[in-house]
Order: C-alpha cells, then structure tokens, then sequence
C-alpha cells in the first residue's frame, strides 16, 4: 500500500486533533451524562487514532498495542460510569449532570 | 514485585470471599496481607535486579520507598476504615476495591513503562469512582462519584492525548527510551512539547493541582470519609511518584518545557488552595483544600529535578499520608458521633478525649509544617531540594502558604478548646492504634528525620 | 485512492461526531457515535491495522455502544428530556473547544510536514500484534485483568440494587 | 579613722535593714534608738575622718570596695572618695542627720508608722552619704536617685493621703526629669575622658582648654540633673509640693542635705564647670533668677511650710549664682550655712506645728512667743540669719556670694540682694505672723498650747547655736578673719583657680556692699514689724478679693498649671492618642486586616467552586488552552 | 554533658507529667525545675570565664545529609540566658500552685517543654537546630495561652501564633539562603555561617528576612501588636515565661544570627532598626501611660524595655551589647516580680482594674514593700538590677547616636510616670473595700519573692560575676562581626 504515502502524517495528528477538540466541546455544551460519556469515548477515540497513525509511521507495533489497553480502560470505564449513572438515575431520576451541585465552596 | 502480586493476590481473594463465604475474615486477611506486604517490600531493599518484565516495572529504592510508604498508609487506612467494613453486604467488594487501588497505586509507583503507569492509573481511579459512590443511598456520595468520575475520564483523555505525542516523538512506552531520546535534541519538538505539557496537565488532575484542582474538594466531601481518606493519601502519593519519574527520569532533560507551566501550577496550589481552606466550616472540605495546598508543595520536588527531591517526596508523602489519616480518624469518629463533620462538631472535644486532642493537634501541626514534626521536615527537604539549583521565590509562595495555612489547621485545635462540653468520643481500638502510631511516627520522623534517607 | 479514502472518512468521522455532539435525541447520538467509529475503523484499516480495526468495531460499535444503548433504554432516555444548558455555557464551551482546536492546530501545522511511511506495513497483522502483546507488554496485560475485574466488581456493586431492610 | 569611712554610710544602712526587717520584732522605741545611734556613729566617724583630713592639708584618700561594673573599657568601683569637700558634708550630713533623727523622736511619737520612719530616714542618709563619698560620678548618682527615692517614700509617708502621694510621684518624677541629663552627661564625660572616676576626669581635664563644646554639654547636662535635684527653675515645682511629708523629713531632706546635692555635684565638678565659661553663666542666671522668683512667690504663702520651701528653693539660687560665679567655696559655705539655719527653721515650724496640732497657716496661729518659747527664741534666731544680719551664719556666706556676684556682674548683685531682702519680709512677715499679735486658731488649739518635749528642743537649740556662730568659719579677710573654710576646701578648687580670672574687689567696695545689704535689711525688717505687729495686719483667707499681682503670687505664677497645660496635659493626651488612634486604629488594625484580607479573598474565591461539573470542565479547558497558547509562544 | 542534661531533663520530666495525675504532679514540677536550677548553678561554677567560646559542647550528626548537626553548647550569653530560665521556672511553677488551673498535669508538663525548647534556643549552636527549638519553644506558650488564657484567647493566641510563626517563616528563608551559600557540603553549623563572606547586597535583603523574624519576637515597634493582647490574656505563668524569658528570644537570635551573619546588613541597616526600637521604647512607654489594666501596663512597660534593649545590641557597641546582655537576665527578673505580685493582686481583689483597686499597703505592709522594690528594679534605680543594664545600654546608644540615646533615656522618665501612677493607684491611699479582702503576704509568696528581690539586689550591687561571664561572648561576637566585615 505504497499511496498511503500522500498523506502526511500532519494530517493524521490534526484530524484527531479536531476529534478531540469535537469530544472536548461535546463534554462542555452537553448536560445529559450519557452524551458527556459518549463524548469522552469520542475523545479517546481521537487518541487511538493518532496512536495507530504513529505507530504506523514509527513502523511500531507498541503503539496498537497501546490501543488495546486504551480500549480495556474504555470498556471498564463505560461500565463504572453507567452503574453510576444507573445508580443516581435510582436516587434522583436524572442523568443531568447540571442537577449535582450540591457539594460547593 | 512481590508486593505487588501479593496485594493483587488479597484482592481475588476478596472476590473469592464473596463466593466462598467467608466475608467475615476479609478484613483481618486484608490487615495481615498488607504487614506480609510492607515486610516484602523492605526484604527487596537494594534489589540488584530491579526490573521485571522486560522493564514493565522497575522496583528500585525509590520506588520501594514509595510502595512502602503506601502499603504502611494502606495498612493504617484499614485499620481506621474498620467501620465501613462491617453491617454491609459489600465489605468484600469495598475489601477488593481498595487492595486493586493500592495495586493501581503501586503500579504507579514502579511503572517503567508508560502502559503500566497508565493502567495503573485507571485502577486506582476506576476504583476510586466506585468507592467514591460506594454510599449508594447517599446523594452526596452519588454526586461525587459522578464528578469524580465524569472529570477524571475526561483529564484520562488529556492524559491519553500526552502519552500519544510522546509515543509519536520518541517511538517508546519505556522512561529509559525515552529518556534516551529526550536527552538527544529531539526532533518533533512540537509533539514533544504538547506531549510533555498534556502529560503534565493529567497527572496535574490526579495530584488535584490548581487549575485542575475543582474535583477534590467536592468529591472529598460527598464521599465517605474513610474513601476521602484513601483517596487524599494513596491517590496523591502514587500520583506524586508517578508524576515525579516520568518528569525527572524521563523528561529530565526537558526542563525547560515544563518548570515554567508547573512553577505556576505550583504556586497557584498552593496560595489558592490555602486560601479557599480558611473560609471552610467542614472538616472535610478543608482537608480537601489543604491536599491542593499539599499538591503545590509536592509539585516542588519535580520542579526541584534532582534526586533529592525524590527522597523529599517519599519523606513528606509518609508524613503528609501520616497525618492526614490520623485527621481522618479523629473526623470519622467524630462524625460517626455528631452526625456532621463539621468544625463545630469539634467543639469542647479537648476536655475528655485526650487521644483524639494530641491526635489533632499532632496531625495538624504537622500538616501546617511546624517543628518538631514530620511535617516541617518533609516541606524542608522539599524546599531545600528544590532551591538545590533554583530561586527562592516559589519557596517564598510556600511559605506565606504555610502561614495562611496555619490559620485553618489551628482553627481545628482551637475549636476542642472552645466551649465546655464533656463529650466522650468513643474510639475503637483499631482507631485507637491507628492514631497511636500516627502520634509516635509523627514525632519520630521529626526526631529522626534521616529515617527516610536511605541511599538510593 | 486511498488519498480520497482518507479524506473521505475524516470528513465522515468529523461530521458524525459533530452530530454526536448537537444531536438532539440521544439515540440519535449513540448512532452518529457509531457511525464515527466506522469512519475511524476505516482509518485503522489504510493504516494496515487490520486486526485494530476489526477490535475496534467489535469492542467499540459491539460492546460499548450497545451497553450506552442498553443504560438508555433502561433509563427511558430516548426522548429528548435534557436540560437546555444556557447560552452562554454553550457559547463558552464551543468557544473554549474551538480555541483547543485551534491551538492544537496551531501548534501542529507546521510540525511534522513529512508524508506517513509505513516503515512495516506488517505490524497490524495479529500475530505480530500477538507477539507484542505477549511478550513485551505480558504484564500490562495481565494487569488489565485487575483492571477489568475492579471495573467488574465496581459496576455490580454500584448497580445492585439493596436488599431494604 | 579613715579607712573607717566605709562605715559612715554602712552604719546607716545596716540601722535601716535592722528597722525594716525586724519593725515588728521590737518596740518602736527602739526602733528610733537604734536609727539614731546608727547615725551618731557615722557622725562620730566623719567628725574623726574631718580632723584627720584637716591634718592632711586635703590629701585625698580613696577607698576601694570592689568593682561595682566594669566592662570593656567602663569601670567603676564602689569606692569612696575622703577630701576635704566630702568630709565636710560627711558633718553636715550625718550632724543634721542626727539632730532630726532625735528630734523626729519626740515628734513622730504618736505616729503608727514610727518605725518605718526611722527607717527610711536611715536609708536616706545612706544614699545621701553615698552621693557625697562615691568616687565616681555613677555612684554619686546611685545616691543620688537613692535620696530620690528616700525622698519619694518620706513625702508619701502618710500614704493614706492621695494628695501627698502625688506630691511623692510629683517630686520622683521632676528629679528623674534631671536625672535623665544627669546620666547623659555622665556618658559623655566617660566618652570624652573614657572614665567616670573624678580623679581621671579631673586629672585630663586640667589639661584642656577652656569653652570647648564637648565640655560645655557635659556641664549642661549635670547642671539639668542640678536642677532637678536642687530645685531650680524650671524644675523647681516639686519642692513646695514635697512639704507634705513629716516636718523632720522637710527639714533634713528638703532643706538640708538632699536639695543640695547638686550643689554639691557641681562644687565637685568645679574644674569642668570652669572651663565651661558659658554654663557657669547659665548657672549664674538660673541661680539668680530663682533666687528672685522664688522669694517673690514666698511672700504671697501663708503656709508655714510653704514659706520655708520657698525660701529654700530662694537660697538654693543663691548657692547657684555663687557657683555660676565661680565662687565654689561661697556655695558650699552658703550651702552648710544654709543647712544649719533652714533645718532650724524647719524644726521650728515642726515644732510650731507639733503645738498647733497640725495646723500650718499662719493665718490661724499668732502670738504663740508666750506658749512655746524655745521655739519662739531659736526661730527668732534662724530668722535673722536667713535674713543676713550680722554676726550671725547667713550673713557671712551671704555676703560672700553677693561680692562674688557683684565682681562678675552688679547686674546679678542686684538681684541677690534683691531676693535677699524679699526674704528677709516674708521671713519676718512669717516670724510676726506666728509668734506675735494675737492668737487666731480655735480654742482647742489653745488649750493645746505647749512647748516640746526635750528630744524636739534640744537639737532646735543645738541648731540654733550653729546657725549663730557656723559662719565664723568663713569670716573673710575683709572683716578681718582668715577665712578657714576657703583654705580647708582650697585643694578641691585648686585647679579651678588656674582658669578663674577677674579681679578682686577692693575693700572699700566690699565694705559699701555689706553696708548697703545690712542697712536694706534692717529696713525691711521694721517695715515687716510695722505691717504685721504694729499694725496687726493679718492676710485674708478670702482669695478673690485678691488683687492681680497678689493673686499672681499667691497662686505661685500659676506655673503647676502652666506646666500641667504644656506638658502633663499633652503628654496624657499623646498618650491616649497613641493607644486608641495610632495603637487601636492604626497598627492593630493595620495588622489584624492583614488577617482579614485573607479570610475576605477566601470567601470571594471559594464561590469559584460553584459546584457545576460543566463550570470545572470549562475552567479546566480553559486552563489548558492558555497553558498551550503559552507553551505555544514561548518555545 | 551538662547542656545536654539541661536541655533533656526538663523534657524527660515534662513529658512524664502528662502520665501522672492529682497533687504529686505540682510536686514533681517543682523538683524538677529546682533540679534544673541546681543543674544550672553547676554550669555557672564551672564556667570558664575567660573564654568566649562556646563550652560544654555536645555535637553529634543529626541529618547528615544536609549537614545538620544536633550541635549544643553554652558561651557566655547562653549560659546567662540559661541561667535566668532555670531560676525563673522553679519560681513560675510555684507561682502557678496558689492558682487553681484546671487539669494543672498539662499546664506544668507544658511550662516544662517550654523550658526545654527555650534552652535548646539558647544553647542550640547549629542554625537549624536554631530555628528547630524556635519553633518547640512556641507551642507550648500557645496551649499555655490557649487553655489557660482570658476571654478573648482564641483570637489572641491565634494572632500571636501566626504573626510570630509568620515571622520565623521568614528566618527559615535567610537560614535556608545562608546555608547553600557555605562552602559544599553545605552546612548549617554557626562558625561556618559566620565564616561567610556574603555581598553587600545580599545582605542587604538577608537583614530583613532575619530581623523580621526577631522584631517580632521581641518585639519591636510596629510589630508588637500582638504584644499587649497575649500578655494580658494569657495566665500569669503564661505571662511570666512570655515576657521573662521568651521575649529574650528576639534579642538573643539578633545577638546569635543577625549580627555575625549580616554585618554589612546591620551597617546598612542598622540605624533603621535602632530608630525603630527607640519608637518602640517611647510609643510603648506612651501606651503603657495610658492603662488601666495593670496586666496591660506590664506588658507595655516590658516591651519598652525589650525595646531599649534592642537598641542597644544595634547600636553595635560594647557597652550596649554587655548591658543588653546584663538587662536581658535583669529584665527577666524584674518582669517576672511584676506579674507574680500583680498577679496576687488580681487573685486577692479579682481585679486588674487600677481605677478599681487601692489601699492595700494599709492592710498590706509587706506586699506593697516587695511590689515597691520590684517596681524600682523595674525603673532602673541604681542598686538594683535594672540599673546596671539599662545604663550600659544608654551608654552604648550613646555612642552610637546621642539623640537616640536621649529619646530612649524619656523611657525613664515615661516609666516612673506610669509605673509610680500605677503604684499609688493600685497600693496606696486609703483603706478600700477592695483592700478589705486583701491580706499580706503568705509564707508561700514569701518564698517567690526573696529570691526575686536578693537577685535583684544581688545584679544590682555586684553585678561582675554575669559581667564577667557575658563580656568574652560579646568580644568573641564582634571578632566574628570584624571578620565577615570587609
């Protein structure tokens, strides 16, 4: 696959810098707590993207392997946060993130 | 390592008792484990082959250094923690919880490998959400656990966005590689750059340093106290360690990167975290402020860049873990009583609880870093690490903080003196050994502060 | 080709995150997501990450959405009921988004201008992977399963509902 | 004998030690025994060491106890110093000193707090002997705020009063106001001399020259600690005031001994004094000017004791302008003349008040010659030789200061004689106003009429005899005498001599000076007799119907309230300012707002942590991005 | 060997006392500190008076790597300084017997670990140690304050804390500098401090750090504000080991540090810091005047003579530094005779108010006599102790500056104003219904104050024994200054 050649590695790292930024902006407009966990899976998606693309660059298997673990954490991650969030939708009825300031100054 | 393993080792077994039903032994095995643990430890003292794993981890002084200091704040935190071990269904999951955090922690701490440090990050902070929401039916609990969780996912993500640029740099997991490269002028000084300062920003999170402090004290106050505990101990100190190797072993020789962002961070720990803690009612909430004080501090001994700073750290993160369970006992029992933690529940404590009034006043004399005790020596060693090849004005930021900071701690001391009230707190024995040695390591680390400085 | 491909799938994996993000419904979101994911699956695979890429969907599009989706319908959250947040946090966090944007590509776009070589095109093939994995990085792995079992007990225990007494 | 003379203080200060620890171990009568033996011992010892040092034609002796502070270049001994000048007022000292302590026998009799009294009069006299024998001037002025404080507990002896302890405080206080320059002046004699002991000082001083500034601010600076000790303009106020302790104490304390104690210092100093041209003149001026205006405030007192105050501070002016003109032997004469004469007067008037029973206006008493006439007769005695009649003591030393004066300046002889005859008046207008006419107290004082007892009488006559004959040691040439004392005091002021220029006044100017003097008085002395004998003249205890100037004096020149106005006033109110406005409102709370600040930008930044997840996110983005763009720019 | 015995048996004891209860805790108080005072005599006798040096040297490594030494000996100053807190504390713990404090097993272990931490400050030869015993010697007088204190304890003894701990912060930062600058391996021993030969410029800026610190303590005008509050609030035995022996601590660091570390700063800045001590002298002296707590008027007469004092030892002349040495010892003394009797005052009448009280010298012959001699050491009359010092002090001043010396010898004056004013309102006059309920002294009052007066005596007529011992120490400091002075 020598045409992978046109694209310079630049283009990689600032496409998952858009999708980062796209993750971080969701997390920050976003009230529901599933979207704002939706957004940081984006966020860590944009990492594994960049990642797989330096790894190939590097010629370097590490780097997809890395990716592996990111996504171990991911998957434990999702799994915390939604009994979390199952746990305070029991208490308060509610995934807005927006409702949980009591805790302050 | 075997440490490790015998830790990781409690953990299933706290799964198993579950299983197997023997519940009732777990937190007894959990206190026997860790002693086995700490004796480990100090058996691999000058390990001549310190790397296992094709250098996953690396298990020198230092590193040992920490795990003991966080294996000894371990076994104290069980033994205040008892507590929550009983009349609960769960105390086999909470068992678990807190052994897997502590593997995290020591993952952390002896991490030679990028992967492993990252892991055990999530470790110890996926353990940390669950025990951080582990008063299910408590709003206050639910709250911090969802904010603890929601920002530490996210800063993961700015952690996650570092290790990728510098993977992209250096082609390299492993500190000693990338060391190699950092120290070789290296090309991609941009990936370098955003890498080292997102990297920075992340562990800048765990260690709740200002501006990415604003976590701590709302989920050190909704959790339960003995996780607030936990969390203001073995978080910040396999943080700090983590934070501390990475940045001097492998980025040593990027300096110039990073010590003007963390100075900075530093010193804004420092006075904001002093600052917001004069205005607190609740015990908690204070501690919680004065740990992003703390945090400032600890920055030092990364900025310092030198091996001392590493002795300091261990030193001051065995007084700092010390002295804040030792408060956390006193605010657990106190608040087991009161119903609040709250600077008034303290009131007129002073008169007929004799333990719980050194205890405080040790404690919090040595957090405010007041000679003789352990405390001032650990901001000493950072300090002087620290001005080793530097200027004194971020050891002046320090001090004023540690003035400001004197007003908050004392007010705690003050308040068992203030009005009458013959109040007896009923102590367990685990608390009261707990603050015990507390009150005696304390007082010892101050007489003899060398205890820490082994050679490495 | 593979120049358009490229292009293409950035284009795809931006705009459906973008969607992710202003979708109103969050079934809706939970598609887009996936749909992003497809996009960067299609990445992994120009960069000869096969057997990431087939993880990936798997993992990502098979596991993790399907629990979002999961936690939804369990919650009965497939109506739009968010809370409107307020103008202004919206506009501060698009702004503050755009500027991490911006500054990242401010920062890169001048940085690495070569083209991407695949110095080994055969590094994302699993046996390959598989040596890596178990060599190498044995011990992160079985690290993971900590990790994993932690999540594990976490979530059971979080979730479980308590026996009133 | 005068290896002994370490016992003339010791004596009284070990009677004071006995009385004061063990009051309540004996009978008070023993008590004044005891005091009183205590000092006819000393008094016996100085008269030994005052014929062996006549028999040494003023070889001075030093005797050295043992090192008192000495540091570094600084020492001093304790030791006393035996020359002519101490050993005579080691007589004054401890003679007076015994003839009150007798006297105070028979007139504190009554008194509850017998005991103590002889107490402090025992302590007294040890600093007082101390201030004249030290050989340095730091022990002269541990003496001398030693009689300070002697002082200070002997006018508040009745200390139930208040208005007794102010005066108390009121005199502490003054003397520390002199002592301040005093011990100033001490410190620059030890840095320019780098010694206070008189024999270096004097020694090197000899060897300077005159009018240098260094030694006029020296001169200066004792003369202040003079006047505070010796009552001289301005800070003179606290000596009336100081009448209020027992009449014995006035006497010895107050007229005696302790005022003239800065007599004494600058006698002492004499060299330095002479070769500062300018002080002297200071002195001269100041002795002078009090002497006037003290004498003019005494006509105006109807207080037995006020008047005989006055009169004192009038003739410790004298003693000063004898000193201001370099007439150092004229002082110190005037000063034992004085000695002998006031304390007569002074325990006459106790004696007066003793048979009053405690009244002092002479307005009340009156023709009290038939019922107490002891006194009548040796008050009548200790009158004409304040006033200066021949042959009588005051007329001798008198006369030597005014030719003194009036060789430097017939300005300041005009003056003295002035004051001189202002004195005589009132002294008489006091004396008539007592002894003759009619009696104008109340009966019961009448019936109480009675002369003293012995102890009391005996030293008046004893005093009454020196007062008479104690000038004929200092007869001068003029009239014929050989002027003993001037050569018995001639090595003191030897070295002065070197410096004292002007000439001598010839004897007809001598002789038409004394006659002027005499005849002026004697003048006065009838216009005195006229007024209040003849014509029975009584002052009104009406004060408004006063007129200005007697209203003026009468009221002292108003200068308690002036200086209350200017200083005391002031001072309480700079005082209050400090504590409430500068204190309270300034550094307190400059400090405490230090505090405050803190606690205030705790409240208001706390509020950052509002609670909101999306509010910490946002910060936290926001924080990185400025963190990059910084990084950004600055690589 | 007797510095170390002297440093540790107080603590050993104090320490004790926390696991006894009930009256033999006053018992083994009192016995221990008279041990200590004995252990004292002992090192006065044996004293080599010639030598300025420090003696009875105990230095073993205590945090070898950063050249910290647990380093302890006595010259000739710290032995007086000794001196005068082992024959303070017998007397302050009796003092303490006749007043019923609560839980009194605290009150006398914490007189006890003061005492060893202000011996440590004035035995410590080693700057870390230094600043170590400092900071020791603070907390107990904190707690003594805080539990024992008036009303308004909390917030007095807060501002104490924090503004005299602010100020050591600030020596920590000089000693910290100091000590990078001594020649690798760093060290923290005095002789190498003193070996330094720092810049101008440096120690231009080192001078305040250090002289803040000490200021402080002392304290010197415009920082005593927290002076008044704390002496009046605190318990007698509180106020005693504040203005007796603590506020020494100032003048005793400038003396160990500020001088022979920045002499240069001292020329430069010297004159500053002596100007501000005779502000302090007269604006105290002026407070005091205007009082009507005779707590109050204590602690400001005492902070006036602190500030004559400070004066002195700026003035960087041998007389001054003698006599600040000498009224140091002397002001202890006098200082602790007015709290003890103003202290029986307030125990007798219940009040501290002058307007309130009066007329006891009628039933209390005895007491107004001690009060009254007490009262004259304390205004410097000659013979007796306050003299001696504060003479050298005004001589040393002048030669500094005569101005100076002039405004700071108002004090006298200022001080029997108020002193005298307070006296004859507080004993004089007539019989009260105040004195009514006071009577003289008993045995036990008696025997605090005997000591007091003959000491007062004693320093006042023959001073030459401290004089002696203090005079090498003070030569030995200005060679030390001599040679850092370039």
């Amino acid at each position: 696959m020598e045409v992978i050649k046109a694209i310079p590695l630049n283009h990689y790292i600032l496409l998952s810098a858009v999708l980062f930024a796209i993750g971080v902006m969701g997390v920050l407009v976003r009230r529901n707590a599933i979207i704002i966990f939706m957004c940081i899976e984006l966020m860590l998606n944009a990492v594994n993207l960049l990642m797989v693309a330096f790894s190939a660059h590097h010629g370097d298997g590490k780097g997809q392997v890395f990716v592996f673990f990111i996504m171990a954490v991911a998957a434990a991650e999702v799994a915390v946060g939604l009994s979390i969030l199952i746990m305070i939708h029991r208490n308060t009825e509610t995934t807005d993130v927006g409702f949980l300031n009591k805790l302050k100054f | 390592m075997k440490a490790l393993l015998l830790v990781s080792g409690l953990g299933f077994l706290g799964i198993l008792s579950e299983i197997l039903n023997f519940k009732k032994f777990i937190y007894k095995l959990s206190i026997v484990g860790l002693l086995a643990a700490i004796v480990v430890t100090f058996l691999e003292w000058d390990n001549p082959t310190p790397a296992y794993f094709n250098n996953m981890v690396y298990f020198d002084n230092l590193a040992i250094s920490f795990i003991a200091v966080l294996l000894i704040t371990g076994l104290l935190w069980f033994l205040m923690a008892e507590s929550i071990f009983e009349n609960d269904g769960l105390q086999s999951d909470k068992s678990t919880l807190v052994l897997f955090s502590i593997v995290g922690a020591v993952c952390m701490v002896a991490y030679n490998n990028i992967t492993m440090l990252f892991i055990g990050i999530e470790i110890l902070s996926i353990c940390m959400y669950v025990l951080a929401g582990s008063k299910k039916e408590s709003l206050g609990s639910n709250e911090s656990a969802m904010k603890y969780f929601l920002m530490g996912a996210f800063a993961t993500g700015f952690l996650l966005m570092g290790i990728a640029f510098i993977y992209g740099a250096s082609a390299s997991f492993d500190v000693m590689e990338i060391k190699a490269y950092m120290s070789n002028s290296p090309q991609n000084i941009e990936l370098v750059y955003t890498g080292i300062i997102l990297l920075a920003i992340g562990l800048a999170f765990k260690i709740s340093a200002v501006p990415f402090h604003f976590w701590a004290p709302d989920v050190y106050e909704g959790a339960p106290i003995q996780v607030t505990a936990l969390m203001s101990t073995i978080v910040k100190t396999a943080a700090i360690a983590a934070f501390y190797k990475l940045f001097t072993v492998s980025f040593g020789s990027q300096e110039i990167v990073w010590s003007t962002t963390l100075s900075y961070i530093a010193a804004l720990s420092v006075l904001i975290g002093n600052i917001i803690a004069v205005f607190q009612s609740n015990v908690k909430r204070m501690l919680a402020y004065s740990g992003i004080s703390h945090a400032g501090y600890l920055l030092l001994a990364i900025l310092a860049n030198n091996a001392a700073g590493g002795t300091a750290l261990t030193y001051y993160t065995l007084a700092y873990s010390v002295a804040t369970i030792a408060a956390f006992t006193v605010v657990a029992n106190v608040a087991s009583v009161k119903g609040s933690s709250d600077f008034t529940s303290f009131e007129g404590l002073g008169k007929k609880n004799k333990l719980i009034t050194i205890s405080v006043i040790v404690s919090m004399m040595s957090l405010a870093g007041i000679p003789p005790f352990a405390g001032f020596f650990g901001k000493y060693f950072l300090f002087t690490s620290y001005l080793e090849n530097h200027s004194i004005n971020l050891v002046i930021i320090g001090l004023i903080g540690s003035a400001i900071s004197i007003y908050y701690y004392f007010r705690l001391i003050v308040n068992l003196f203030k009005g009458e009230s013959d109040e007896v707190i009923p102590l367990s024995l685990t608390s009261k050994i707990v603050l015990i040695i507390a009150i005696i390591l304390t007082v010892a680390m101050g007489i003899f502060p060398e205890i820490m400085n082994g050679g490495w | 080709m593979t120049h358009y491909a490229f292009y293409f799938l950035s284009f795809l994996a931006i705009l459906s995150a973008l969607m992710v993000v202003f979708s109103k419904n969050p079934i809706h979101s939970v598609l887009y997501l996936v749909l992003t994911f497809f996009a960067i699956a299609g990445h992994y695979l120009l960069l000869n990450a096969q057997f990431l890429a087939v993880v990936h969907i798997v993992v990502y599009a098979g596991a993790i959405m399907v629990l979002f989706l999961y936690v939804l319908m369990l919650l009965n959250l497939n109506v739009d009921a968010e809370p409107k947040n307020k103008t202004w946090v919206k506009v501060a966090g698009v702004l503050s988004g755009g500027m991490l944007m911006l500054t990242l590509i401010a920062t890169f776009s001048k940085a690495e201008t070569q083209a991407l070589v695949q110095k080994d095109p055969s590094i994302g093939v699993t046996a390959n992977l598989g040596k890596i994995l178990f060599n190498d990085f044995a011990l992160p792995f079985e690290i993971s399963s900590i990790l994993l079992l932690s999540a594990m007990v976490g979530a059971i225990m979080l979730s479980k509902k308590e026996a009133k007494n | 004998m005068k290896e002994l003379v370490w016992l003339v203080p010791v004596l009284p200060l070990i009677g004071f030690l006995i009385i004061s620890l063990g009051k309540n171990y004996f009978s008070k009568s023993i008590a004044g025994i005891l005091a009183s033996v205590a000092v006819l011992g000393a008094f016996v010892i100085s008269l030994g060491i005052f014929f062996e040092m006549n028999g040494l034609h003023g070889k001075a002796f030093t005797l050295v106890l043992f090192d008192w502070i000495s540091t570094g270049d600084f020492k001093v001994n304790i030791a006393f110093l035996v020359d002519p000048l101490s050993s005579i007022m080691l007589l004054i000292i401890t003679g007076i000193g015994f003839l009150i302590h007798l006297y105070s026998m028979g007139y504190m009799h009554d008194d509850e707090g017998y005991a103590k009294f002889f107490s402090y009069l025992n302590l007294f006299v040890f600093f007082m002997l101390l201030l004249v024998l030290g050989d340095n001037y730091l022990l002269m002025f541990a003496g001398w705020e030693g009689v300070g404080l002697a002082s200070y507990l002997l006018i508040g002896f009745w200390f139930k009063n208040h208005s007794y302890n102010d005066a108390a405080k009121k005199a502490f206080i003054v003397n520390r106001i002199g002592d301040l320059g005093f011990v100033l002046g001490i410190i620059l004699i030890y840095i320019t001399f780098g010694s206070i002991n008189y024999a270096t000082v004097f020694g090197e001083a000899v060897n300077l020259t005159s009018n240098m500034p260094v030694i006029t601010a020296i001169t200066l600076l004792l003369f202040v600690g003079a006047m505070g000790k010796s009552a001289q303009i301005p800070l003179y106020t606290w000596l009336p005031d100081a009448m209020a302790g027992p009449t014995p104490v006035s006497a010895l304390i107050h007229a005696a001994t302790m005022v003239t104690a800065g007599v004494y210092m600058i006698a002492r100093s004499n060299i330095l004094y002479t070769l500062a041209p300018e002080t002297l003149g200071f002195v001269a001026i100041i002795g002078a000017a009090t002497a006037v205006f003290a004498a003019t405030i005494g006509i105006f007192q109807n207080d037995i004791k006020k008047v005989l105050a006055y009169s004192t501070v009038s003739q410790l002016g004298y003693m000063f302008l004898a000193l201001g003109v370099g007439a150092f032997t004229g002082g110190v004469f005037h000063l034992m003349t004085h000695a002998f004469f006031k304390a007569l007067l002074f325990l006459g008037a106790g004696s007066v008040i003793h048979a009053m029973g405690g009244e002092q206006d002479i307005r009340k008493m009156g023709g009290l010659k038939k019922y107490i006439p002891i006194t009548y007769m040796t008050f009548l005695i200790g009158t004409i030789a304040i006033s200066g009649i021949p042959p009588f003591s005051g007329f001798f030393s008198k006369d030597e200061i005014l030719a003194h004066a009036f060789q430097v300046s017939p300005l300041l002889w005009g003056l003295g004689v002035l004051g001189s005859l202002m004195t005589t008046f009132y002294m008489f207008r006091l004396f008539f106003l007592t002894f003759f006419g009619t009696f104008r107290g109340t009966e019961e004082q009448h019936h109480h009429l009675h002369e003293s007892p012995k102890t009391m009488t005996i030293p008046l006559i004893v005093l009454a005899v020196l007062a008479a004959l104690g000038g004929f040691i200092g007869v001068p040439h003029v009239l014929g005498g050989n002027h003993w004392l001037e050569h018995f005091l001639a090595p003191v002021f030897k070295a002065s001599e070197v410096f004292a220029h002007g000439h001598k006044l010839s004897h007809t100017t001598e002789y038409v000076l004394m006659a002027v003097t005499v005849i002026l008085t004697i003048v006065f002395i009838l216009f005195a007799r006229n007024k209040f004998v003849s014509k029975n003249y009584v002052p009104s205890t009406d004060d408004s119907k006063l007129t200005f100037i007697p209203k003026l004096l009468t009221n002292k020149y108003y200068v308690d309230e002036f200086y209350n106005t200017i200083i005391v006033k002031p001072l309480n109110g700079l005082a209050s300012f400090t504590y409430k406005i500068l204190e309270l409102k300034g550094i307190n709370l400059l400090v405490d707002s230090v505090g405050k600040l803190v606690v205030f930008t705790s409240s208001v930044v706390r509020k950052v942590q509002s609670g909101n997840t999306g509010f910490y996110i946002l910060a936290m983005v926001v924080s990185i991005v400025v963190i990059l763009i910084i990084n950004l720019f600055n690589k | 060997m007797i510095t170390t015995a002297l440093l540790f048996f107080p603590l050993v004891v104090g320490l004790l006392l926390f696991l006894l209860k009930g009256e033999t805790v006053k018992k083994v108080a009192l016995g221990a500190s008279i041990v200590e005072f004995l252990l004292g005599v002992v090192a006065f006798v044996n004293f080599n008076k010639g030598n300025g040096l420090p003696q009875y040297e105990l230095n073993i490594p205590w945090i070898k790597s950063l050249g910290i030494n647990f380093h302890i000996g006595m010259d000739g100053i710290s032995l007086l300084l000794v001196g005068l807190t082992t024959f303070l504390l017998p007397l302050i713990i009796l003092a303490a017997n006749r007043n019923s404090y609560k839980n009194p097993t605290n009150l006398y272990a914490l007189m006890l670990l003061m005492q060893f931490g202000l011996i440590g400050v004035f035995t410590a030869q080693d700057a870390f140690l230094f600043y170590i015993f400092w900071e020791v010697a603070l907390i107990p007088i904190y707690f003594i304050a805080l539990l024992w204190g008036g009303e308004q304890k909390v917030k007095i003894t807060f501002k104490f804390f924090i503004y005299t701990l602010a100020g050591s912060l600030l020596m920590l930062v000089g000693l910290i500098y100091v000590y990078f600058q001594t020649p690798a391996p760093h060290s923290f021993s005095l002789t190498s401090l003193y070996e330094l030969e720092l810049t101008n410029g440096t120690q231009s800026w080192l001078f305040w750090l250090f002289f803040f610190a000490f200021a402080i303590k002392m304290p010197v005008f415009p920082f005593h504000s927290w002076l008044a509050d704390t002496y009046t609030d605190a318990p007698t035995p509180g106020t005693m080991l504040l203005s007796g022996i603590m506020s020494k601590m100032g003048v005793y660091g400038a003396i160990r540090l500020l001088l022979p570390i920045v002499p240069q700063g001292i020329m430069e800045w010297g004159p500053l810091a002596i100007t501000l001590a005779i502000i302090g002298v007269l604006y105290a002296s002026l407070m005091a005047m205007y009082q009507k707590d005779y707590k109050r008027l204590i602690a400001y007469s005492s902070a006036a003579h602190v500030g004559l004092i400070a004066a002195g030892v700026f003035s960087l002349t041998h007389n001054g530094m003698v006599g600040g040495v000498i009224q140091m010892v002397a002001h202890g003394i006098s200082a602790f005779g007015l709290f003890y009797v103003v202290d029986i005052l307030v125990n007798r009448t219940g009040s501290r108010d002058l307007d309130k009280l009066g007329g006891i010298r009628v039933v209390a012959p005895n007491y107004a006599t001690a009060f009254l001699i007490i009262l004259l050491a304390s205004i410097a009359l000659p013979l007796t102790s306050g003299f001696v010092g504060e003479f050298l002090l005004m001589a040393g001043i002048y030669e500094y500056n005569s101005w100076l010396a002039f405004f700071g010898g108002l004090t006298t004056i200022l001080g029997a104003v108020y002193m005298l004013k307070s006296y004859q309102k507080a004993v004089l006059g007539d019989k009260t219904e105040i004195s009514d309920k006071f009577h003289d002294l008993v045995l036990q009052e008696k025997i605090i104050l005997i000591p007091v007066i003959l000491a007062i005596f004693i320093l006042g007529v023959y001073p030459k024994p401290f004089i002696e011992i203090a005079e090498p120490a003070v030569k030995n400091l200005f060679s030390l200054m001599s040679i850092t002075i370039k």
